[in-house]
């Protein structure tokens, strides 16, 4: 019945999708308040739309509306959506339910947690065609594994027997995409698909939806919060913010002359706007790493001969994809993890190996902020507490010279001081972040590491949060070891840069070497999948020699030769699989670990 | 203290029930000799009188006023209830949040002893430990409590566990805090909701405990009156239809219910889930 | 597949280092009682003389560790050893009760777990609901009340009023397997209304806990039917939690029905411990202790491994 | 048959209470025709004619899975049911009291009754086919004797010797004479069983009884099948006998209200009444020498001061202790242990009251009381009551008695005879003499109250020795006064048997030494229809 109707309805002028006045409410500690506040959209066949915004502005809760439903909490209120002629608000649970994977399907931000952990890949793409009585089981997996054939996907005969945690986060989000295809529906909602994934996995997952949605003609709408992304992918741009529409426009139009204030701001944060790293006279050495070879339990060895020096007063960086062994260097410096092989020295001083060890100074003076301030504060405990205790703790303050000071930090990082009473629930991510960055500023630390401090932050909020980090260094003098995955962000606060990849340094040195050429191959490859904020990047990007041998791989920790080796363009045959890359060091300090001479990588680069 | 009123007053029948009905129970247990017509242990009449004006509820087998014994018995049992919960909550509860902030080998130790005490039939452990020392308060106290805390103790390690794991534990630890405060301030705050949970359950299966160990003959010392030992005195009586058991059979069961709904409440608060459907 | 083994195995050695401290927990303990068998089955006869004569003739003039040595060298080769007051074969003393004491938890599971699970899920679908509010009411109604209450109440009700079923459930190796069931109908009853609450609620909970999971939304969003996905997408994932509860409820069936032995005079092992504790018949009390916590053990171990088999995560590590 | 009255050792019977209390002594033994008391609640189970066939299931109050049906173990009633339905002894007690020959056939004392010659019957056949033979019964008699653990070794100490005067005649030398030897060697622990090589299976369940053993389960079920070939032709009507063992009160009455059960012992006194107004359902009692006591150390402070001890005598209210204790089941007592029924009862002697003038003074004499009753279940069924309500009475009278419940675990060993003051239970003996020198001779191994009066032993020979009634009666009476005032114990009441069956099971007069019949309901039991 349904597929008959797909055939044969609607012209081309009809938009496929259409939504009228359309408010939803949301349950809220408050009561019943107004999150999308009255949105139009329409929606033709084979057109994309994006919806851009940060969190809370209501860009998934209208994806979601235009399957006509509403998460538990929220509401829809008024508007109209059609789709295909089909009144969505007032159809029946049993009308939606079966246009629902039939003919509109989804494809949620994590895959990881939106495939079912105790069900095969297979199962889940199959499960559609099925339930709907439009595929047998067996012709339903026959199409499951074409279509993961056609994707691309390593070994697409097998590879839907696999539980989900079996597969890594890019190939599962893909297969997400491919199983929102199993009954070939006329319109797809994708909610945020890349977001959680490292920039060489996004290219393969955004290769994958753009062969879906436009050489097969669906109709999609794509939400996301990065103009870079979304414009490699949409026709159209909705501008959204607190519920509302701040602009609706052609891509290419918004990335030229967008109108509205807002809208530039969001181009802005995606700017790369780089640090110039000042001179500083005698540079002192504040903390030491000296061939750190650390690992978990009876686990490899994540970290393998890591040495790094850390100057005062300055931002050394760490960048790598997930797996490179950004965080357990973290936890390494800090004392949780006590490294197998190496030392640390902290102000020339032998840092001890394990927490318990470390004397109440030495843990006053380093200091963290970690990647989600959501967990890092206690819900129970307010402001004043949290920023409170390391001043009691460490600095014996009481009473009237405690509150002041906490007021101060609060200045400083331009919260008002009536936050001291709140609790974390009552502030938002950024807000967050902030106090995580007062109470580490409370300690009176000599070096606070940042372990992807913006990377769960929206990108205005998260620039925000790099010039305050960059200002309390121009005030305090405070030294950074800065872990991040985002290279746009390195580049922005970063002085040093320290690569890694699968827990070895690839390539290490001032900021400046780093990120010009010669290039070491691997950091070459995360700088060319960095999104460009122009539309025809993706394109480009994937004809790249880089991109074709470089993504669509894991990370994979290998004892012997080069890790990289497996992904790089320019490996040298049974070398690099064989010996460890030697490193090389230039006479500005700059490392490399590669075979490659620095004049053939300089070569290379060229290219 | 507004923010508790508007709290309470935004649940459900069943909770605020439940509330009432503890409130009420607390008030006559606390007011008990102002409230009871006749003392406690006062022989009035004859054995088993019917209702009457002047012995409400009739008397019990000794001729004791039912009614007075019932008030009596809800500040007893409840008093040695509320003891022994409160007790088994300390000891389980801060050795099940030490196992879970230490974990390794302490954990391991505190886990494998109480598997142990797990594993032997809790009627049985408390037969032979009253068998051995006598059924008097301190030991029946202690032997429940011990009993009691090991199951505490796997809840409140549980859920210390997750708490255990955030970051701001681990931001706590990083700061070189002793081991007290992180307990104190970081875990304990966050797994109170649990926990409370879990102490309206507990309280209510020791109830039922005592009650059980009443049956076997080794629960509370007469002539002190307690709902348990005051129904199988009269449990014979069921086979003829009569009610007299379940007079305090029923003030247990309605306590028991009563905060089984609030629990549900807090439950249901504390599991964050929006239900509005 | 190799990992499961592993995990039994661990957990089996964990399992008898908990057997043997039980063991000396429980020989401590009975050593500690006041009196002895000799004295307890003698009683008021017991003379010094016949109480020397008596020790003599069970061997209780050895010292304690030495007969508890003598009992793990038995239990290590399998002989459980033989009754102190009378003699007999604890295998065979414990063979009936045990078949009985398993067949009226067996029964009562029977009908206990898929009332519970049943109840459970359709509370977790019409979350909320009239229906969903009278479950949950009505089971914790059943456990508020004291069990041997439960007990007379469903007997004065069914035996003596409406004479349905028997007011006591003695059986004998006579009786047919149908008149097993009908004379333990009652006490299965019973104790069904003990534990089918806690499961039923766990059942419930657990499954709601997950229906705020992506994979739900998912589903949801995949238009598969709401019975569907409480079935195929929140049990499978629910089951641990269900598990470990149902396991918890079946040992207690097993383990903690010594109230419900005593008021339907079932020949089960409850009974049999009670007597063999106050009679300080070391050896049964013993190997009833040993039976009741292998039990516990094994049956935890069963949820453990359900677990695992439900969680692929586990079964099938990358 | 000659009946003298000798004096012998204590007589051990066995439990009876509950599953885990003792009585003390065998009950009401109408000794020159006493006879027990009957009462009837209800109905009237005697039926014109006994009629053979059924199975008669008996719910028993007793029973643990530690039973053993080796006769040196026996301690409660359900052993003592199996024991008599298995089993026989040499004589055994009838309705009126008297002691009859069972199998023995006769008995003849010689030798100031220092020597018996028992005459067994012949012909009977124990259930494995063997022939009932004097070395059956001397194998029987060694079983307790020597190094045994039964608890009848002591009373079979005073045989010196046992010879066999052929196949059918055994002659017992005594150390002393013992008018009183054949309730002695018909103890209940004394079942004659089949001896091979002059020794006794002691666990065979092979005897000669009514029922022949089919199925015993300790502590669950026993079921006996008639025993075809039973010597006495007018007994054992019932084709099966089936025992369950059902300690809880409530199941035992819910037992016999679905008619599991066709009879049940210890009907819980609180509801007999109820139970007694059901449709086809008789309760029945006998009363005996059974009583309950509160026996204080009188060698142990404050307990030593005889003060004390009337203080707390003259604090009790008996008539309530019966009235919410035995529910009426019972009679009140006088401080002594001699029961209405017995042959030398001092029913002149005046009743002690409560009487809180009296009460007081002697607790102001004795410079206040405060004291400790232990009680537990065990001791008595509602012995725990009895003591609060002692507790209440006493207050009255400004003495303050703090009631500690003791488990019922252990409490024989533990407290009784152990703690100053405690509540006991005594199944009575047949004999004034009997009584008094086992529990209130100075120095006898059962004295719980660690009495030693010089005028009470010197009395106690005196009346032992002398024939005439008139003086002996004037030996009892006063003793019965000095242990009423003087003595440690306070006895509150007597206590009846109550027991229930369905109507269709009837009986003849009732045998009131034991409970159910002096424990032979199986044998002496039919069903009306």
């Amino acid at each position: 019945m349904l597929v008959d109707m797909k055939d044969n309805s609607g012209s081309e002028s009809e938009p496929l999708l259409q939504m009228k006045g359309l408010r939803i409410e949301g349950l809220s500690e408050n009561g019943w308040q107004e999150i999308v506040c009255g949105i139009d959209l329409q929606l033709k066949r084979g057109e994309i739309i994006g919806l851009i915004g940060e969190s809370g502005a209501g860009k998934s809760t209208i994806g979601l509306a235009a399957m006509g439903y509403a998460r538990d909490g929220c509401r829809i209120t008024e508007g109209d959506i059609i789709f295909d002629g089909i009144e969505l608000r007032t159809a029946s649970e049993e009308e939606k339910r079966k246009l629902r994977g039939t003919r509109i399907s989804y494809v949620a931000q994590s895959a990881a947690a939106a495939f079912n952990p105790a069900h095969r890949l297979l199962e889940q793409f199959a499960e559609v065609p099925v339930a709907h009585k439009i595929l047998s089981l067996s012709k339903a997996k026959e199409k499951g594994r074409a279509l993961y054939r056609s994707l691309d996907l390593p070994d697409p005969e097998n590879i839907g027997e696999r539980w989900p945690h079996q597969v890594s986060g890019g190939q599962l989000q893909r297969m997400m995409v491919a199983m929102a295809m199993s009954c070939e529906p006329d319109l797809i909602i994708f909610d945020e698909p890349t977001t959680a994934l490292d920039v060489t996995t996004q290219i393969e997952v955004l290769k994958t939806i753009k062969e879906i949605v436009i050489d097969r003609n669906v109709a999609a709408i794509y939400v996301t919060h990065d103009l870079a992304v979304v414009a490699q992918m949409a026709d159209h741009l909705m501008v959204l913010r607190h519920g509302n529409l701040i602009e609706v426009n052609s891509t290419g139009q918004i990335l030229k002359s967008p109108k509205q204030e807002y809208t530039q701001n969001l181009l802005d944060a995606r700017s790369r706007n780089e640090k110039i790293t000042a001179q500083i006279p005698n540079p002192k050495t504040l903390l030491s790493i000296e061939s750190v070879t650390a690992g978990y339990g009876k686990g490899p060895d994540i970290l393998q001969d890591v040495s790094i020096l850390v100057e005062k007063g300055r931002t050394v960086a760490v960048v790598g994809e997930s797996g490179s062994g950004k965080s357990t260097l973290a936890r390494v410096v800090t004392g949780l993890l006590p490294a197998r092989f190496g030392g640390i020295h902290f102000r020339g001083e032998p840092l001890p190996d394990k927490l318990n060890h470390r004397e109440k100074q030495q843990l006053q003076k380093v200091q963290m902020i970690s990647q989600l301030p959501d967990i890092a504060l206690n819900p129970r405990q307010r402001v004043r507490d949290i920023i409170g205790r390391p001043l009691s703790f460490y600095l014996g303050l009481k009473g009237k010279e405690k509150e002041q000071r906490i007021n101060e930090l609060l200045q400083q990082i331009e919260l008002p001081q009536s936050f001291i009473d709140r609790l974390p629930s009552e502030l938002s991510g950024g807000e967050k972040q902030r106090i995580c960055i007062a109470r580490a500023l409370a300690a009176e630390p000599e070096l606070i590491i940042c372990d992807e401090v913006t990377s769960a932050l929206d990108s205005i909020v998260a620039k925000a949060i790099l010039n305050l980090l960059q200002r309390l260094q121009n005030e305090l003098g405070v030294t950074y070891l800065f872990i991040s995955h985002d290279l746009d962000t390195v580049a922005n606060i970063a002085d040093q840069v320290v690569v890694l990849y699968a827990g070895r340094v690839a390539e290490q040195g001032s900021k400046s070497a780093v990120f010009q050429p010669p290039f070491h191959p691997y950091t070459r490859l995360l700088l060319s999948s960095v999104p460009e904020m122009r539309q025809g990047w993706l394109e480009e990007t994937l004809s790249t020699r880089e991109a074709k041998a470089g993504i669509a791989r894991e990370v994979k920790i290998t004892e012997q030769g080069c890790p990289f080796a497996e992904r790089c363009p320019i490996a040298i045959e049974d070398v690099c699989v064989a010996s460890r890359p030697p490193l090389q060091t230039t006479t500005s300090g700059h490392v490399y670990a590669c075979q490659h001479s620095i004049e053939v990588l300089l070569r290379e680069s060229q290219y | 203290m507004n923010n508790m009123f508007k709290t309470l007053s935004s649940a459900p029948l069943s909770a605020k029930f439940g509330m009432i009905v503890i409130f009420t129970y607390l008030v006559v247990a606390v007011f008990a000799p102002l409230i009871a017509p006749y003392g406690e242990r006062e022989i009035l009449g004859r054995a088993y009188e019917l209702w009457s004006s002047e012995y409400p509820l009739g008397t019990d087998n000794l001729g004791r006023d039912m009614l007075s014994r019932l008030i009596y018995g809800a500040r007893n049992t409840l008093g040695l209830t509320l003891t022994i919960t409160v007790l088994a909550f300390l000891l389980g509860g801060i050795l099940g949040m030490i196992a879970a902030a230490l974990g390794g080998w302490v954990d391991q130790i505190l886990s494998r002893i109480v598997d142990v005490f797990m594993a032997i039939p809790s009627l049985i452990f408390a037969l032979l430990i009253l068998s051995i020392f006598g059924t008097s308060m301190p030991y029946l106290i202690a032997t429940i409590v011990v009993l009691d805390a090991t199951r505490v103790f796997r809840i409140a390690r549980a859920t210390a566990m997750n708490v255990a794991v955030m970051d701001y534990v681990e931001v706590a630890r990083l700061r070189g805090e002793k081991l007290g405060w992180v307990i104190r301030k970081e875990i304990l705050p966050n797994i109170t909701a649990p926990l409370l949970a879990e102490f309206g359950l507990r309280f209510c299966f020791v109830f039922l405990f005592i009650s059980a160990l009443s049956f076997l003959g080794l629960g509370i010392q007469p002539p002190t009156a307690d709902w348990g030992s005051m129904v199988r005195d009269s449990s014979t009586l069921i086979s003829y239809g009569d009610v007299t058991p379940l007079i305090p059979a029923g003030a247990i069961a309605l306590l028991t219910v009563a905060v089984n709904f609030v629990v549900d409440w807090m439950l249901h608060r504390s599991s964050g889930l929006k239900d509005v459907s | 597949m190799q990992h499961i083994l592993k995990i039994i195995a661990q957990r089996l050695a964990l399992g008898l280092l908990t057997l043997f401290a039980i063991s000396l927990i429980i020989t401590f303990g009975v050593e500690l009682l006041p009196g002895d068998l000799a004295q307890a089955i003698l009683g008021q006869g017991a003379t010094p003389e016949t109480v020397r004569v008596f020790r003599l003739e069970l061997g209780l003039d050895k010292p304690p560790y030495l007969r508890y040595l003598d009992w793990l060298g038995g239990m290590a080769t399998g002989d459980m050893g033989v009754s102190l007051s009378n003699k007999r074969q604890i295998s065979e003393l414990i063979g009936m009760r045990l078949s009985n004491t398993l067949f009226l938890g067996g029964f009562a599971a029977l009908i206990a777990i898929p009332l519970a699970l049943t109840l459970g899920i359709l509370a977790a679908l019409y979350r909320n609901s009239l229906f969903d509010r009278t479950i949950n009411t009505v089971t914790i109604t059943s456990i508020s009340f004291p069990e041997f209450f439960i007990a007379y109440v469903l007997i004065l009700f069914f035996a003596i009023n409406l004479g349905w079923f028997p007011g006591i459930s003695n059986i004998s190796s006579e009786l047919s397997l149908g008149d097993r069931l009908y004379r333990t109908l009652l006490p299965a009853a019973t104790l069904t209304l003990v534990c089918v609450a806690h499961m039923m609620r766990m059942t419930r909970a657990s499954i709601i806990n997950l229906l705020a999971s992506p994979y739900i939304e998912m589903a949801r969003l995949k238009g598969i039917k709401p019975m569907r996905i409480i079935m195929r997408h929140a049990l499978p994932n629910a089951l641990a939690p269900i598990v470990n509860v149902i396991a918890l409820n079946l040992a207690y069936l097993v383990v903690g029905v010594v109230i419900v032995e005593v008021v339907f005079v079932y020949p089960g092992l409850g009974q049999l411990l009670v007597d063999s504790v106050s009679k300080r018949d070391v050896p049964v009390v013993q190997a009833c202790s040993m039976i009741f916590a292998s039990v516990y053990i094994l049956l935890n171990l069963f949820a453990d491994i359900v677990s695992i088999i439900t969680n692929p995560r586990l079964l099938y590590p990358r | 048959m000659k009946k003298t009255q000798i004096n012998n050792k204590p007589l051990i019977l066995g439990r009876q209470v509950s599953r885990r209390d003792f009585i003390r002594g065998s009950a009401a033994l109408g000794i020159a025709g006493t006879t027990a008391g009957l009462l009837t609640m209800s109905g009237s189970a005697f039926a014109a004619t006994p009629h053979r066939g059924g199975r008669l299931r008996a719910g028993i109050a007793h029973g643990s899975t530690t039973d053993s049906l080796d006769p040196a173990t026996y301690e409660n009633g359900f052993m003592s049911n199996v024991n008599y339905s298995i089993q026989n002894h040499l004589g055994e007690v009838d309705s009126t009291g008297a002691m009859v020959p069972e199998l023995a056939e006769s008995w003849e004392a010689t030798n100031g009754a220092q020597t018996w010659v028992v005459n067994l019957r012949q012909g009977v056949e124990f259930s494995n086919g063997k022939t009932l033979d004097a070395d059956d019964v001397i194998a029987s008699f060694q079983h307790h004797m020597g190094e045994t653990k039964s608890p009848a070794k002591s009373l079979l100490e005073q045989v010196t010797s046992m010879r066999k005067d052929g196949n059918n005649r055994v002659i017992f030398e005594l150390s002393g004479g013992n008018a009183d030897f054949m309730f002695v060697a018909s103890d209940y622990h004394v079942a004659i069983k089949p001896s091979k090589d002059g020794k006794i299976d002691p666990t065979d369940g092979v005897g000669t009884g009514p029922y022949t053993l089919s199925e015993f389960e300790p502590g669950v079920r026993f079921l006996g099948k008639r025993n075809a070939n039973y010597f006495k032709s007018d007994r054992a009507w019932f084709d099966e006998f089936e025992m369950l063992s059902i300690v809880d009160p409530t199941a035992r009455t819910n037992a016999l209200a679905t008619v599991e059960v066709d009879t049940i012992d210890r009907v819980d006194l609180k509801t007999a009444h109820l139970l007694a107004r059901k449709q086809g359902i008789n309760v029945e009692e006998t009363t005996g020498t059974k009583h309950y006591t509160f026996p204080m150390r009188t060698d142990t402070a404050p307990f030593d001061d005889n003060n004390v001890r009337l203080a707390l005598k003259y604090a009790l209210k008996r008539e309530e202790l019966v009235e919410k204790v035995l529910y009426g089941h019972g009679t009140i007592g006088n401080d002594h242990p001699i029961a209405p029924i017995n042959q030398f009862h001092a029913a002149t002697l005046p009743q002690r009251q409560y009487d809180l003038d009296k009460a007081r003074f002697y607790a102001k004499k004795a410079g206040g009381v405060k004291v400790q009753l232990s009680a537990a279940d065990a001791a008595f069924p509602g012995a725990v009551d009895a003591a609060v309500l002692y507790q209440e009475h006493a207050a009255a009278a400004g003495i303050e008695i703090e009631v500690i419940r003791e488990p019922n675990d252990g409490y024989w060993s533990n407290v009784w005879m152990n703690k100053p003051w405690g509540a006991c239970y005594w199944g009575g003996r047949p004999t004034e003499d009997w009584m008094f020198s086992t529990a209130y001779m100075g120095g006898a191994s059962w004295n719980d109250t660690f009495w030693q009066h010089d005028r009470f032993d010197e009395l106690l020979l005196l009346g032992r020795a002398e024939t005439n009634q008139d003086t002996r009666r004037s030996i009892y009476y006063e003793m019965q006064q000095i242990v009423s005032d003087e003595g440690g114990v306070v006895v509150p009441m007597f206590a009846n048997y109550v027991f229930a069956s369905v109507e269709k099971v009837s009986h003849g007069a009732l045998a009131g030494n034991w409970d159910m019949d002096g424990n032979k309901f199986f044998e002496r039991w039919w069903f009306a229809f």
